[in-house]
């Protein structure tokens, strides 16, 4: 591929004072950084709750195992899904948001850069708060979702459910700001010529996933807010004591829930969206109407929530309608699945390892999207909700739908993003093992199901006749850290010995692929002129030629802050006095059991961490506000 | 039994029943399994449990051997230039929106049917039984037959029960496979199963919603009888247990009441034992299993229970106000057995 | 007005075309808030007049009431928040999430009274 | 108005004027940020009056609405802060014209206006934890004051914003191409009297089916 006029040359590179080392990655507003700083942090992450994973498949691998305690047990599956779920899916597909989006609409960086640097220091720092729970000795306890009345203090005396409160929110505030930089981003960043309908999917579907953030995020903000105030203050929002109903609970969280789950997966969609189509050589079969029905599924995820409590007693016209709307769903869900075949369809298909993940996200998806089928029907779900049926059916969605895209998207851009290539070979072990080792440990979980085991159970009797699945089902989960290290051994050893990428090693279509890899800090020496929905690809086989946009010679890189990272402590100070408290009212629960929250004073410790948080917070808003940015 | 299938329906769901039973087989026997169906209602959902099995077995099917098939034929195989350039086809895009839409539809309305039937009030006659969901065990109420028990519910075959579900502290869920589903034990609320259970014999469910420590541990047995066993096991739990604690003398009771246990338990009979925390005890000796389902209910479970009541089921809250001696267990679970 | 390069002004951006808006003036928006002090006049009227008080008069007075707070939520977002005038998309971006949030938690609220035969 | 005319396409005009280069809707990137905002903003309040709705009436124990809300007390402080709106837009329509002076007063008079509500707030709070209604208390404590005392942080915040413009303002001016930074205050302004509109309607004027005073 020859150079094409966007590519950059070291000579090109502005003349830039950085700081280097750990203060620049501390105070980096570089899309680009903060996108790998996002990936390695939720790979951290990953591997966390990976493990996490394998002590609960280690602790049901046979009847009555006493590997670990009830309550331990407990735990691990709560932050499993709470560590999968806000720290692992969601800031991977934030990577890719922050490194790739910018590049592909034709911009120098997302509309708000130390904006950028703030979300990712929330995130790092909320994921930290969360996990110092374990530390502590308080991991929370009370299930993921959290239900209500369990997760009130009445049932869970420990501080343990306030790290995980005080950690989503903080989390939250992460991903709101993060979503409103996105969309900015992609609605007003975008390069001359780059109509709506010009912008890859990836784009689109990160948009669609930018409003769901923005929207559904204030719910659980403050269902989250009530539930600390309920532990920590003593107002009566989820407790049936006072009338309150913990339904309302489940009703705020799963308004969020749902729409959570098309956060998690819409982006790797996306990314598949890109993958199969360089891979077949061939543009995305009816572009638009994957666009439409991404759109359709983010808008449906709001009106679908009660079918997580069909079995919550809501009555048959409540049942019937969310069971209508669930299996709707189901539609444009299935029209993606079938233009991806059709894009596939009189290609030339090079089965690189990117299109192997990709490949195999659509089969995995295929069957957790049909099992949420069967659940989207109450008579069914009576059956299958919170058995292994549900359990298989998320991580199909979530491992074999969101976790196979993001691998796709790591093959594919990793050449990009580093400028060497992974070992195809060692790509394709990875991929056969893991592909084989999540099929080995879900696909019984729908045996399990069927044959009646709950979920969350920590053990389990011989009697129950579970056995034999259990063991097939540990076994390969088991299997899945062995395709991982293979995996991490092609990153560090291609990091440095990988073949030389070049810019456009797949024959893309998008932006990214016309500049240098990797790209370089102002990524394009001048904005593109963009006149079709395949730049690239038209100006290598088309007629179109990607123009230059000459009007803005100058290229204006803001300088490095450390505001945002303050300011991102002043918030979790602020929540995380929330922690102090709630280990106060612990102490006091302890030594007189009969007490209430409400006679509890609040310390002067709670209270001077508070008015510290305030005081970083405004010293990092107000110093940001008036920092000079030319 | 509420609607007769149809033939085509029969052989669908015997196929469907004999492929995954041929699954289930590889499992052994699982007591818990959802495909064994003892009532009306398990029989109503049965019919759309299997519709949409098969059809989203199907699409698989297809979308399998699509992919399978595109994935094989369009390989690349070193053929120069670059393939046909194809957009779209919208003929081919509103045909597979739509046909998708028609599967939903098919799916949707059985479904509703159902939804609705199956929420149809008890009818005249029903047992009443209040099913109330604690940490971690159940306790079952007869309002109309004076009957109280804990995790052991026997019902009548043939005579619709009408259960209520209710919660004392968290959520909980009553799940009883084999009787069509679960549902949710909610605080504040009340919820209800209403079904007519077919064949008599013993049977096991288990709580479905987390709710704390363990979770896992709380089980329960239904049993379900013929209408005059059914009648005889009422009468004998109407009946007030034997001995008086205080007059007997007997080292059982003795201990039964100064261990502290009536403060949570009630053995009927004796007004000082009317605890309504713990399990009621009158006839405990008369069920199955004690620790809510998860120990057979013989002297060594006794003992291991009252040693250990932490170790045998974590986080319990039945507290011991001390350890007992190992004299003390022996004397408690004697008596208690006697409490048939 | 004569500086657009900061687009601050109302109709600055893509619906600038449309220069056929009338720009609320000082003295629109004066206007616009002697209209909003005669609506809460009104509304609080509607809550303590006896006509509505009676129980079967409620339904109207509470639809009064909130036909009064919507015609007020949209005066003060047409016209003070210049959505009437500045550029569609801002519209867009308030009124559908304001739509869905309405529709949703309207759904939720109305769930929480649903309590079967108990 | 003379530019747009001079110059077509207008789209392009603008985007070539605007600083760093374009944007691909004409329109400033803060601003677009600010409606995203508060389009997220109308989720995190509809939750708040959904919860509130959510347990209308259903208070176990008193005080119930009647037996603690003063009318005239809450009708006062309403129209203040809607009045605080109108002084709003005359300070953003100051900037614009690049009136100092009038910017400066009603700046002033609009975070005023603002605190002034809050004080009235902090009373009526004051005053029903004096006729026993607390956070604790019931369902409809428990919610009114975490719906209500949202919106009030919500002032507050609004109130040290005004007051960090009318600094500014008053110690370097806001120059008319900076008018963005006011309208983007007055635009979060404006949206909290549109909550309180919605919150003095549904909470204080429609009567609540409690049974009490």
């Amino acid at each position: 591929m020859s150079a094409t006029p966007l590519t950059a040359h070291p000579a090109h590179a502005p003349p830039a004072a950085a700081p280097s080392g750990i203060w620049d990655w501390i105070t980096t507003v570089d899309h680009k950084k903060i996108g790998l700083m996002y990936g390695v942090t939720a790979y951290g992450f990953f591997l966390l709750g990976g493990i996490e994973a394998l002590v609960i498949r280690a602790q049901l691998v046979k009847p009555q195992s006493e590997l670990v305690s009830a309550q331990f047990f407990n735990a691990l599956f709560t932050m499993h899904a709470t560590t999968m779920v806000f720290l692992a899916v969601m800031p991977l597909s934030a990577a890719f948001f922050n490194y790739i989006v910018p590049l592909q609409i034709g911009a120098r960086d997302v509309a708000f850069p130390r904006l950028n640097a703030f979300s990712y220091w929330l995130f790092l720092l909320g994921g930290l708060l969360i996990n110092l729970s374990f530390l502590l000795g308080f991991p929370p306890d009370g299930g993921w979702f959290a239900y209500a009345s369990l997760s009130e203090r009445m049932y869970s005396h420990s501080p343990a459910m306030d790290y995980w409160v005080v950690g989503l929110l903080v989390l939250g505030t992460a991903s709101l700001a993060a979503g409103v930089n996105f969309i900015v981003t992609i609605l007003n960043m975008r390069a001359p010529g780059m109509t709506m309908m010009r912008m890859p999917v990836f784009v689109w579907m990160t948009l669609v996933v930018q409003f769901l953030v923005v929207l559904s995020f204030p719910i659980i903000t403050v269902g989250l807010i009530e539930l600390l105030l309920d532990r920590t203050v003593g107002t009566n929002f989820f407790l049936p004591l006072h009338g309150g109903d913990p339904l309302l609970w489940q009703h705020l969280f799963w308004l969020f829930g749902h729409p959570e789950v098309y956060i998690l997966i819409l982006p790797a969609m996306g990314m598949v969206s890109e993958v199969l189509p360089t891979f077949s050589r061939k543009p995305l079969f009816g572009a638009p109407f994957v666009v439409f029905s991404g759109i359709l599924i983010g808008f449906l995820g709001f009106g679908v929530w009660s079918h997580h409590m069909f079995t919550a007693g809501l009555g048959p016209v409540a049942d019937a309608a969310f069971s209508a709307t669930t299996m709707l769903i189901g539609v444009p869900t299935g029209v993606k699945i079938f233009n991806w075949i059709a894009t596939m369809w009189g290609g030339r298909l090079r089965f690189t390892t990117a299109m192997l993940f990709s490949v195999g996200f659509i089969a995995l998806f295929t069957i957790g999207g049909l099992s949420g089928i069967m659940h989207a029907s109450p008579p069914i779900d009576l059956h299958q909700q919170d058995s292994y049926f549900v359990v298989a059916h998320i991580h199909y969605v979530l491992f074999g739908g969101a976790i196979m895209g993001l691998f796709s998207g790591i093959y594919y851009w990793f050449p990009k993003v580093t400028g060497r290539l992974l070992d195809e070979g060692l790509g394709k072990v990875h991929f056969t093992l893991q592909f084989v080792a999540l099929n080995i440990a879900f696909f019984p979980m729908h045996f399990l199901g069927v044959d009646g085991m709950p979920r969350r159970v920590f053990t389990y009797d011989e009697a129950d006749g579970w056995h034999l699945w259990n063991l097939v089902s540990t076994v390969g989960a088991w299997m899945i850290p062995i395709g991982l290290l293979v995996f991490m051994y092609n990153v560090w050893w291609s990091a440095r010995r990988g073949p030389r990428a070049g810019d456009d090693p797949w024959d893309g279509a998008s932006l990214e692929w016309a500049i240098s890899s990797p790209p370089p800090v102002h990524n394009f020496d001048a904005i593109p002129n963009v006149p079709s929905d395949r730049p690239l690809w038209d100006q290598k086989y088309g007629d179109a030629t990607l123009g230059l946009d000459r009007r803005d010679p100058h290229i204006h890189l803001p300088p490095n802050s450390y505001r945002p990272l303050i300011a991102a402590a002043g918030v979790t100070t602020v929540f995380g006095a929330f922690l102090i408290r709630g280990h106060d009212i612990y102490r006091h629960l302890l030594d007189a059991p009969g007490s209430t929250i409400q006679s509890i004073p609040f310390s002067s410790l709670f209270l001077a961490t508070v008015a510290t948080g305030v005081i970083v917070l405004l010293y990092g808003l107000y110093t940001w506000f008036f920092e000079p940015v030319e | 039994m509420s609607n007769s299938p149809r033939p085509v329906r029969n052989v669908a769901a015997a196929v469907a029943t004999s492929l995954l039973a041929a699954l289930a087989g590889c499992m052994g026997d699982a007591p818990q399994s959802t495909l064994h169906k003892n009532s009306d209602l398990a029989d109503m959902t049965w019919g759309v449990y299997m519709l949409v099995t098969w059809i989203t077995l199907a699409v698989g099917v297809v979308v399998f051997a699509l992919l399978a098939y595109v994935v094989f034929r369009f390989r690349d195989r070193g053929e120069e230039g670059i393939p046909e350039q194809v957009h779209g086809n919208t003929r081919l895009e509103i045909a597979w929106t739509l046909v998708p839409l028609a599967l939903v539809v098919a799916m949707a309305i059985p479904t509703v049917r159902t939804i609705f039937a199956a929420a149809a009030p008890a009818p005249e006659g029903a047992v009443k039984i209040k099913a109330v969901g604690k940490q971690w065990w159940w306790e079952f109420e007869y309002p109309e037959l004076g009957v109280t028990t804990a995790n052991e519910v026997h019902i009548p075959a043939g005579v619709p029960v009408a259960f209520e579900i209710v919660s004392a502290d968290v959520i909980h869920s009553l799940w009883l496979p084999q009787f069509g589903g679960k549902r949710d034990a909610v605080p504040g609320r009340t919820n209800h199963l209403t079904f007519t259970a077919r064949d008599t014999g013993n049977f096991v469910g288990q709580c479905a919603e987390y709710c704390g420590d363990s979770h896992a541990l709380m089980k329960l047995r239904l049993v379900v009888q013929e209408e005059a066993d059914f009648q005889r096991w009422v009468q004998e739990q109407k009946a007030p247990a034997q001995g008086d604690l205080v007059a007997s003398g007997k080292p059982g009771p003795k201990a039964f009441l100064e261990g502290g246990c009536i403060a949570c338990h009630q053995v009927r009979g004796n007004p000082i034992a009317a605890g309504r925390i713990g399990p009621d005890l009158t006839h405990v000796a008369s069920r199955g299993t004690i620790g809510s389902g998860i120990l057979d209910n013989d002297a060594e479970s006794m003992r291991r229970w009252l040693r250990d009541p932490e170790g045998v089921k974590p986080g319990s809250l039945m507290k011991l106000p001390h350890k007992l001696s190992e004299q003390e267990v022996e004397t408690l679970t004697q008596y208690l057995l006697e409490l048939k | 007005m004569t500086d657009h390069r900061h687009g601050s002004e109302p109709g600055h951006g893509d619906s600038a075309g449309a220069a056929g808006h009338a720009h609320p003036t000082v003295k629109t928006y004066t206007g616009i808030a002697l209209l909003l002090f005669a609506i809460t006049a009104l509304e609080v009227w509607f809550s303590v007049a006896p006509f509505l008080q009676p129980p079967d008069r409620r339904p109207l007075m509470i639809f009064l009431l909130l036909a009064a707070a919507t015609i007020k939520f949209a005066i003060v977002v047409g016209w003070f928040m210049h959505l009437k005038f500045d550029a569609p998309v801002y519209r867009r971006l308030f009124v559908a999430p304001l739509v869905v949030t309405i529709l949703a938690e309207g759904v939720v609220v109305w769930l929480t009274q649903i309590h079967l035969r108990a | 108005m003379t530019t747009m005319t001079e110059t077509s396409p207008a789209t392009a005009a603008a985007r070539a004027m605007l600083p760093e280069h374009g944007t691909s809707l004409g329109v400033p990137n803060l601003k677009l940020a600010f409606w995203t905002f508060l389009g997220s903003e109308c989720f995190f309040f509809g939750t708040l009056v959904a919860t509130y709705l959510s347990y209308r009436g259903k208070s176990l124990t008193g005080p119930y609405p009647a037996d603690v809300f003063n009318f005239a007390v809450t009708s006062i402080s309403s129209f203040v802060l809607l009045m605080s709106s109108y002084l709003m837009v005359l300070a953003l329509a100051a900037v614009q014209r690049g009136d100092r002076g009038k910017t400066l007063a009603w700046l002033f008079g609009t975070a005023l206006f603002g605190l002034i509500f809050l004080g009235f707030q902090a009373f009526e709070f004051t005053e029903f934890y004096a006729k026993g209604l607390t956070l604790q208390k019931n369902l409809f404590g428990t919610t009114f004051f975490v719906m209500t005392g949202f919106h009030g942080a919500h002032v507050a915040v609004g109130v040290l914003w005004l007051l960090s413009l009318f600094v500014v303002a008053w110690v370097k001016g806001i120059p008319r191409e900076k008018a963005l930074n006011v309208e983007v205050a007055g635009l979060y302004w404006h949206f909290v009297d549109i909550v309180w509109i919605v919150i003095f309607t549904v909470v204080y004027l429609i009567p609540d089916p409690s049974k009490g005073a």
